[in-house]
């Protein structure tokens, strides 16, 4: 790893002489404490502000971690134990080394149940985890330690595979205590309040409103960052965003609708860079609840689903076909988890087909199966989503007619707020609901665990012992080919099932201004799901 | 001067028949004001749009040809044309249809809601006002509550307490707090009358509070609370879409134009004609009932006819 | 002596939903300086709208003044008056006394500043002066602690108090014709008095000519020089007060002398009254307007409108039974065996 | 059987008026009035006559005092009690144009009372309401109208209409005739007077038109800043009245003869009246008063009985019933 | 006086106390907590050690009564969705921003409302009327994002003149406070309309013209100010709207305001942060009625004695 000196960008001439990107956050931050953060707007400020371990980049259409404050890193044989090396120029944006103990402090903070990190989930792979963070342990049994002033080891209660890449999260960026003691209560509320270790820092944090990240002159790799400052404004509604983004007061752009996506992509002073997904938007079934506790009832309203058509009426094309569990986004070491497993759903549709029956007749034999007679227009089905806004309601209609034509099924729509909704969910009290589901970092596992047994978040009430077994075997297994193995049976057991049917992909659609360019990974081309790649490596020419 | 028969003058003395037969032609208030109205040209047309508007309502999903609730691959997001007199929506579904549908619920909802409101508006607030003393402190300090607690809170708390779901429950949500404002409206302009004679005459008659409340104080303050109604209209129009959004309101496939309209929000740089339909649909009822209310202001208003 | 006012064939109709309300029908009189002249008549008949019209506030479109109608103040048009000259007309040479004391007054506004508005406009003072000569008026109108109550609110007076400082705005800039609107009828007997002492020193003083609507004819008998009888929107009988109150031509009039109880009437015995009511002013009125409700009426008043005729002197009267062959019938003062004066 | 038909105590009916004063509307106010009498009451404006006559109909509840009608006090009635009492004792606004509600037609106004006391079907409310119109002289046809299509001495007779629907046998008569010019004025006394003939009303009748109160009433009443001066017998008061006060008022009454302009000698009050809130101690009306001495300043007088059923309350009216003036 | 303002303050605290009451038991029957807006799967562990840092995870009864003890102690907490921010201080930031924003809309809309207003009344049934009476109905019918989009379209992207949204520099405010404007303009046109021409039938309009004013002074003196006393009573609310009725235009204006700030506090189940702007609306909103009610004082000397009495 290293320095950025191999830049793949040479043909657009120059760089200006003035350094700076406008753009925007969709919402305030909430903190900068990478303990008590638990919004993606936050860590999209720390990405670049702070340095981690290691930095998940992209190099030639490749998941690679580069190194960040460790220099380099070693994983004991059974691969439980991680060693990491820390450069010994790396240094805090007021001068002080960063250390391994800081790093240790960091981790045992966040793991300390005082702190009441709601952002902990990357840290319970680490040994002692469970019993720090109920208080049965002292935070410094946490299986983190200092070996020396730049060798930071930790130590984890099962081996995995993918743990390296979960370092990349912010929760195991370094803290300094004696910042975190001199601010107490306030530490990371706001720009001053807060140290950094990253390519750039705070110098401005207006809440609610406005963010100005400047060069850190200190970080190890300040000479490859070109950026001088980088202007965040807050911008909660998409046509104020669309609006600044055609007035030039930013420069980027997430879309939002398929019709900012057809205007601009007809705009060659843009450049289009498509990110497709590790969230997946899918339906589930309460398999306790009377009517779908039938399989054949479950099987009719997943196969009634044409998911193509479900991505043009509902997504507006913005998202892809989801056939399977897993998002294309994931891969096994570097094979992609869905190319390996096919599309269960599509076999499933044709299956059926080949058999001669419609979705309406399985429902119908579901019916009666149930005793609940073989008239669908009778069938009393509610379908609960968890959002109220027009997108909500235009999608609920939606389904109504899918599943009216289909089916034949009167479906009931019912809105509410995520609070009520996941209330009721924890309560059985639901038919099919309607969910996305996001990965935190690049391993199947992450998503198929939502559907074990004791988990639960997705209150399917469904549990099938061979397919905990399998995701169990998969995420500790460190043969790659095994994992992938154990990965697909675990998902087929999912699908045949029939309690959850995933419907689409998430995209990002970002655009650019043609000025803006990326020294590795240039805008305008197709990019990898997990990286959070920041500023760093972005520099504007031609403005 | 001029000559007169004689007989002219003899003296005939006072004409007790005669005496009153030259009055005006007898008309009730009601009617009165009705004719007033009438005469009002404003005040008619809006009354023929309205009633047009109605009209539609009722036939118009009919007209086009199109169910309102059908969604059509083939023709999303279609500007007005031939086919689609007010063009389709981005699931295809004829917005001449929808209009029309929705019309029911946001008609029903913004004349409804608003006369409950002023309905229990006028109650309370004449309660208040005419009690005074304790009983409008209290009473007004409950309206001071209610207005104060967050009505987003009350709302999903509300539609977590009725599960039912519906238009009644619609109507209750919208009026929970809605009346509050109303009844201190209405409170203050019963104020200014409450020391009128006639609220005096009819206390020395022994009529019974809610009596005069009802026949003295509320028909008197009813020239101002037209204006407040007319001006709510559109409010609970809007607040409609608001309910249905978080579930309380008109289920789908049901809509109404509030709904339309947020609808359309996300789009309306690029499809208009979505937001124009329900927009015009909820200008043009909002202008029929000021315009109306104004006339009726001024028809019902007995000081006017001096 | 010098003319102030003619007021010639004065028609006022006010468009209502019923139709048009005919309220002044051909109304004409005269008016000199220093001259006092007192309408009176029934309620309704048309006094305050034709004391509103000399003062050109009637307010088109709902009320409209006939073209035939001719107002001249001093020789001057005041239908054609410009509206910097009907600012200088109205408050400066002619002042009015509006009819409610209780509405009149701006209740938003200290009594103080009401009435100095017109002082700073009309006589051009400046803020202190217009504020001393203010409550300089208020001790005219006999306010006591006029200092003080030169900063209250109308509502903090009594009836009688703001009717004076009604008066005190009307008089304020010594307007050379006085329009006094039943300036008593809201107050009691001895403030009433105060108040026509005030007016009858006024008129001494200033040779102010004072055209009183009252329907308190004992207020007229004291105080005008000239009466003016008004029955549905026209003048009927007309004279001095002396021409009026002995020789009363028309039956209208007797029956308005003789509903007054006097102090000599039996105890609870029964008042004249006269039957009825007025005609309703949105008919048009082709005979005479008193003729369903007077005792003598005849066939002929049911069928012309009565001219005026001359009886003596200023004495005027519209009745057929000034007619020479009408039957002499017994006034009110036979009647009630009343000595007749001189 | 007692021929009073209402006592009056030592009625007092205080307003507060801000700052902590109390403003004495009425004070200490004795009366009694007999059945089919007529009670005059005469006075200044804002002398407390209107709040005299309300209070003691109990739309005001009285500060202090009683009100005695037919033999009960009034203050304790309540719900049936006091409902029956409104039956029987009515009131009837000084402003005929106010205390009409614009918005009711005619009919409605005067049944409005009926509903309350009386349980007519519809047939015999029209009809009820159809007699009572006729009785204060109107026609029938006028129950349809509203009150702003009426003349004032139409709205006044509306207003008496109103008092009698429900029968009472007392009524309140507020000014009924300030507001209406002269030829009215006769009417609706006229009425007045022949109601009492036909049904044996009892007034209290509330003027400051002196010389309508002569004619109508058997005995007057003059009230002077709350509290009551003078009271006799109609005939008397204007031939002999005794109190400084009562004499201003009768030589300011106008008389409708120009001839008799300034004959008789006019005599004028001084100063205005003394606010309410800060009534003058002692005897009220000494400001003002060309008669008053010190006693008048320490002393409230006592209104006694000077002559046979002649009541006064000055300092200075000895039995002779003149001021004895002083040195 | 003095009395009166004694007895409306003790209300006022009462008030507060059951509006905050009445809120905290609300919000807490509704189902989700702070960790649900994540909506992402958290170690039970983790989510047990958050409630307990906030004292979430007590009964209901205690955190009621710490909450009320941290309120008469002007203490409102610390934000749970932003960690280390007392909620006092966030108020205390957006608050302002918003009154600056609202205020300057408030003022510069009532005024025109009340100048178009004016001439609605006295050009009544004529075409000034009716413009008035479609600008009225516009403001009331135009949803606001359609308006403050309209707005950053034409403004800044077209013309460029002005920036879309932020906020810091003057010309930021500009178009937010012409969207907000709009809804009082529309508002106080159609409700001074109505009180004038209530007024202008009064008699003592009559008296101020019989003395020979001009028809402007006449209008002005006497006319408008008595006019304006019912505007005034609505003006309470107005205030209060504008700190809470301003989060559409907030969010569409990126203006760091109150509104916006709450909207997304109860969206997120920021328990702390709600509870303490509620009592703070509240506690604006009922200051706001004593002090508009002694500005009709000031305005109608008639209320000031029977307010006296
Ligand atoms: N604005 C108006 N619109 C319609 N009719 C009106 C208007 N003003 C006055 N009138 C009518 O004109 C007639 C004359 O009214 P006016 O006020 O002059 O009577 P008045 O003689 O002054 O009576 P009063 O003694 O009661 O004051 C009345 O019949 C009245 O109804
Ligand atoms: N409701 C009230 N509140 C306070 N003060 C009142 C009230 N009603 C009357 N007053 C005051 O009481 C005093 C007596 O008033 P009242 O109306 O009884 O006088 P009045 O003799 O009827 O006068 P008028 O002849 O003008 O009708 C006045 O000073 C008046 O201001
Ligand atoms: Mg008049
Ligand atoms: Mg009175």
């Amino acid at each position: 790893g290293g320095g950025g000196s191999d830049s793949k960008n040479a043909e657009s001439g120059e760089k200006d002489s003035e350094q700076y990107i406008n753009t925007y956050l969709y919402a305030e931050p909430t903190t900068m404490d990478p303990s008590l953060r638990s919004d993606q707007y936050s860590s999209e400020i720390l990405i670049s502000t702070m340095e981690g371990l290691i930095r998940m980049e992209q190099r030639d259409g490749e998941y690679e971690a580069e190194p960040g404050d460790a220099e380099s890193w070693e994983t004991s044989e059974d691969g439980k134990v991680w060693t990491f090396h820390l450069g010994e120029d790396r240094k805090w944006s007021d001068g002080e080394p960063v250390t391994a103990d800081q790093y240790v402090y960091s981790l045992r903070r966040s793991a300390d149940p005082a702190t009441g990190c709601p952002n902990s989930y990357f840290v319970t792979p680490i040994l002692n985890y469970d019993a720090v963070s109920t208080g049965e342990m002292a935070p410094d049994q946490l299986g983190v330690k200092a070996v020396d002033e730049h060798t930071l080891e930790i130590t984890l209660t099962n081996p995995m595979p993918s743990f390296l890449e979960s370092t990349d999260a912010s929760v195991f960026y370094p803290q300094r205590e004696d910042i975190v003691k001199e601010y107490g209560d306030q530490y990371g509320a706001d720009a001053e309040k807060f140290v950094y270790n990253g390519p750039f820092t705070i110098s401005e944090w207006v809440h609610n409103s406005s963010m100005k990240l400047v060069k850190n002159e200190q970080y190890w790799d300040s000479d490859n960052v070109d950026l001088e400052t980088v202007n965040y404004q807050i911008m909660a509604d998409a046509s104020t965003i669309a609006n600044a983004y055609d007035s030039g007061q930013i420069d980027t752009i997430d879309i939002s609708s398929e019709e900012e996506l057809q205007k601009y992509e007809a705009d060659d002073s843009n450049k289009y860079t498509k990110i497709s997904g590790g969230s997946i938007v899918f339906q589930f079934y309460n398999t306790t609840d009377k009517t779908f506790s039938n399989q054949n009832i479950r099987k009719a309203f997943t196969l009634a689903i044409d998911q193509e058509d479900m991505n043009e009426m509902g997504f507006g094309n913005l998202r892809e076909p989801l056939y399977g569990w897993i998002a294309p986004a994931f891969s096994v070491d570097g094979k992609s988890m869905r190319d390996a497993a096919g599309d269960p759903l599509k076999d499933r549709k044709a299956e059926l087909e080949k058999e001669g029956k419609t979705p309406k007749d399985v429902l119908i034999e579901g019916m009666e199966e149930l005793g609940l007679g073989s008239d669908p227009s009778k069938l009393d089905v509610t379908y609960s989503l968890a959002g109220t806004d027009d997108w909500y309601r235009t999608f609920g209609e939606y389904l109504q007619q899918v599943y009216k034509d289909e089916l034949g099924v009167n479906l009931k729509i019912d809105f509410t707020e995520w609070g009520i909704f996941s209330d009721n969910l924890a309560n059985g009290n639901y038919q099919i609901g309607f969910m996305s589901w996001g990965a935190y970092f690049n391993d199947p596992y992450d998503m198929l665990s939502i559907n074990m047994t004791d988990f639960n978040q997705i209150s399917t009430n469904w549990s099938n012992p061979e397919y905990d077994r399998l995701c169990v075997a998969g995420a500790t297994e460190m043969d790659a080919d095994k994992r992938m193995d154990d990965y697909v049976q675990a998902e087929k057991i999912l699908m045949e099932n029939d309690v959850i049917c995933p419907l689409a992909t998430s995209v990002e659609h970002k655009f650019t201004k043609s000025y803006v360019h990326d020294k590795y990974e240039e805008y305008g081309e197709e990019r990898l799901y997990f990286i959070h790649p920041g500023w760093k490596n972005v520099y504007t020419s031609g403005r | 001067m001029q000559n007169i028969p004689i007989e002219k003058f003899q003296i005939t003395g006072l004409n007790e028949n005669s005496m009153e037969a030259a009055s005006r032609p007898q008309v009730g208030y009601l009617r009165d004001a009705w004719m007033r109205l009438r005469k009002n040209k404003v005040a008619t047309a809006s009354l023929i749009l309205l009633f047009v508007i109605v009209l539609m309502v009722m036939i118009g999903p009919k007209l086009s040809g199109y169910a309102f609730e059908q969604i059509d691959k083939t023709a999303r997001n279609a500007a007005p044309c031939a086919k689609h007199w007010f063009g389709t929506d981005k699931l295809g579904r004829d917005i001449f249809a929808r209009v029309w549908i929705s019309g029911r619920v946001s008609l029903t909802i913004g004349v409804l809601g608003a006369l409950i409101c002023a309905v229990i508006g006028c109650i309370y607030g004449g309660i208040a006002a005419y009690f005074g003393g304790a009983v409008d402190t209290v009473m007004m300090r409950i309206v001071e509550i209610l207005i104060s607690v967050p009505y987003l809170i009350v709302v999903i708390v509300f539609s977590l307490v009725l599960q039912s779901k519906g238009i009644l429950t619609l109507i209750l949500a919208m009026t929970i707090t809605g009346w509050c404002t109303m009844a201190r409206f209405v409170r203050a302009q019963m104020l200014a009358i409450k020391n009128e004679e006639y609220i005096l005459a009819a206390q020395a008659l022994g009529v019974r509070p809610w009596k005069v409340i009802l026949r003295h104080m509320i028909p008197n303050t009813l020239s101002t609370v037209i204006v407040s109604i007319t001006f709510d209209i559109p409010g609970y129009i809007f607040s409609e879409a608001f309910l249905s959004y978080i579930g309380l309101g008109i289920q789908p496939p049901n809509t109404s134009w509030g709904v339309m309209a947020s609808s359309a929000q996300s789009v309306f740089t690029f499809y208009p004609y979505q937001l124009f339909f329900p927009a015009v649909m909820i200008a043009l009822t909002m202008l029929c009932f000021t315009l109306l209310g104004d006339g009726l202001r001024d028809a019902l208003d007995p000081k006017l006819r001096k | 002596m010098e003319k102030i006012l003619e007021v010639n064939n004065l028609q006022v109709s006010f468009h209502t939903y019923a139709g048009d309300v005919k309220a002044v029908r051909g109304v004409s009189f005269e008016l000199e300086k220093g001259e006092t002249l007192a309408f009176v008549g029934e309620s309704g008949c048309g006094k305050t709208v034709t004391a509103k019209a000399i003062m050109r506030l009637l307010q088109p479109p709902f009320a409209e003044i006939k073209k035939e109608s001719k107002i001249m103040y001093q020789d001057k048009d005041v239908m054609k008056m410009s509206k910097k000259e009907l600012q200088a007309y109205r408050g400066n040479d002619v002042g009015m006394i509006f009819q409610d004391p209780m509405t009149s007054l701006n209740p938003t506004m200290t009594i103080g500043k009401q009435i100095m508005e017109s002082l700073m406009l009309h006589r051009k003072l400046d803020k202190k002066q217009a504020r001393e000569e203010a409550i300089e008026m208020l001790r005219v109108v006999k306010i006591s602690d006029a200092e003080k109550r030169v900063d209250d609110y109308p509502h903090q007076l009594s009836g009688g108090m703001r009717q004076r400082v009604m008066i005190a705005i009307a008089l304020s800039c010594n307007p050379a014709l006085l329009i006094a609107d039943e300036p008593t009828t809201a107050l009691d007997v001895t403030i009433q008095a105060q108040i026509m002492r005030l007016l009858g020193d006024l008129k001494k003083e200033r040779d102010t000519a004072i055209i009183l609507v009252t329907h308190d004819l004992g207020v007229v008998a004291n105080f005008a020089d000239r009466i003016q009888v008004m029955y549905a929107g026209q003048i009927i009988e007309r004279g001095t007060a002396k021409e009026i109150f002995y020789h009363a031509k028309h039956p209208y009039t007797w029956a308005l002398l003789a509903s007054v109880p006097k102090l000599d009437t039996e105890n609870k015995g029964e008042l004249y009254a006269l039957k009825g009511t007025p005609p309703d002013l949105i008919l048009e009125m082709n005979h005479c307007p008193f003729a369903d409700r007077c005792e003598y009426c005849m066939g002929i008043c049911r069928e012309t409108m009565p001219e005026e005729t001359l009886v003596d002197g200023t004495h005027r009267v519209s009745c057929w039974l000034q007619h020479p062959s009408a039957p002499r019938v017994q006034s009110y003062y036979e009647k009630c065996g009343v000595r007749e004066h001189e | 059987m007692n021929n009073q038909l209402i006592e009056v105590k030592d009625l007092c009916k205080y307003f507060p008026a801000g700052k902590g004063n109390t403003l004495k509307a009425v004070d200490h106010v004795n009366l009694t009035i007999n059945r089919g009498e007529t009670l005059g009451l005469v006075g200044e404006s804002g002398c407390g006559k209107t709040t005299c006559g309300r209070t003691i109909l109990k739309l005001y509840q009285p500060t202090a005092g009683q009100v005695i009608f037919d033999g009960k006090d009034i203050s304790g009635l309540k719900g049936k009690e006091l409902l029956k009492f409104k039956k029987r004792a009515q009131i009837i606004f000084q402003d005929p144009y106010s205390s009409l509600d614009p918005r009711m037609t005619i009919g409605e106004i005067i049944a409005e009372g009926m509903d309350v006391h009386c349980n007519y079907n519809k047939k015999e409310r029209d009809a009820k309401v159809a007699e009572l119109l006729n009785s204060v002289g109107m026609k029938e046809d006028y129950a349809n109208r509203f009150a702003h299509e009426l003349s004032g001495g139409q709205r006044q007779r509306v207003g008496i209409a109103r008092a009698l629907a429900v029968d009472p046998d007392f009524i309140v008569c507020d000014e009924p005739i300030s507001a209406l010019d002269v030829s009215i004025q006769a009417q609706v006394v006229n009425l007045l007077i022949k109601l009492q003939r036909e049904r044996g009303l009892t007034y209290l009748f509330i003027s400051h038109d002196l010389s309508m109160v002569r004619h109508i009433s058997d005995r007057v009443g003059v009230m002077y800043l709350g509290s009551l001066v003078e009271m006799t017998g109609s005939g008397e008061i204007f031939a002999h009245p005794l109190h400084p006060y009562t004499k201003v008022l009768m030589s300011a009454i106008p008389v409708a003869d120009p001839e008799a302009n300034g004959s008789e000698e006019e005599l004028e009050i001084k100063g205005e009246v003394p606010s309410p809130v800060h009534a003058p101690s002692g005897c009220k009306f000494r400001t003002r008063c060309s008669y008053a001495t010190d006693i008048c300043a320490q002393e409230v007088p006592e209104l006694r009985e000077v002559t046979e059923g002649h009541f006064v309350a000055c300092h200075h009216c000895g039995e002779s019933g003149e001021q004895q003036k002083n040195a | 006086m003095a009395k009166y303002v004694v007895k409306r303050i003790c209300y006022m605290l009462l008030t507060l106390f059951t509006v905050a009451s009445i809120t905290f038991f609300l919000m807490r029957s509704i189902p989700g907590d702070p960790l649900a807006s994540m909506a992402k799967t958290l170690p039970e562990q983790t989510k047990e050690n958050f409630y307990a840092k906030y004292g979430l995870d007590q009964p209901l009864y205690k955190q009621y009564f710490k909450y009320m003890e941290g309120l008469v102690h002007l203490d409102l907490g610390e934000s749970i969705l932003y960690a280390g921010r007392s909620v006092t201080s966030e108020i205390a930031r957006t608050s302002p921003v918003s009154g600056m924003v609202g205020g300057t809309a408030l003022i510069i809309g009532t005024f025109i409302g009340v100048c178009l207003g004016m001439v609605a009344a006295l050009k009544k049934n004529r075409w000034p009327d009716y413009v008035v009476m479609f600008i009225a109905i516009l403001g009331a019918t135009i949803p606001v994002f359609v308006l403050a989009s309209l707005m950053q379209y034409v403004f800044a992207v077209q013309l460029g003149w002005l920036p879309a949204s932020g906020w810091g520099k003057p010309v930021h405010m500009v178009l937010p406070v012409i969207v907000l404007g709009f809804g009082s303009v529309a508002t106080y046109a159609r409700y001074i309309k109505s009180s004038m021409l209530d007024t202008l039938g009064q008699d003592y309009v009559l008296t101020a013209r019989a003395k020979g004013l001009s028809e402007r002074a006449v209008i002005l003196k006497h006319v408008l100010r008595n006019s304006l006393l019912p505007a005034v009573t609505i003006f309470s609310s107005s205030i209060v709207g504008v700190f809470t009725g301003a989060f559409v235009t907030e969010k569409m204006f990126s203006i760091p305001g109150i509104g916006l700030y709450y909207v997304s506090s109860i969206n997120n189940n920021d328990y702390t942060m709600v509870m303490g702007t509620t009592v703070f609306y509240a506690a604006l909103f009922i200051i706001m009625q004593l002090v508009v009610d002694f500005v009709y004082m000031i305005l109608d000397p008639r209320i000031r004695i029977a307010s006296d009495r």
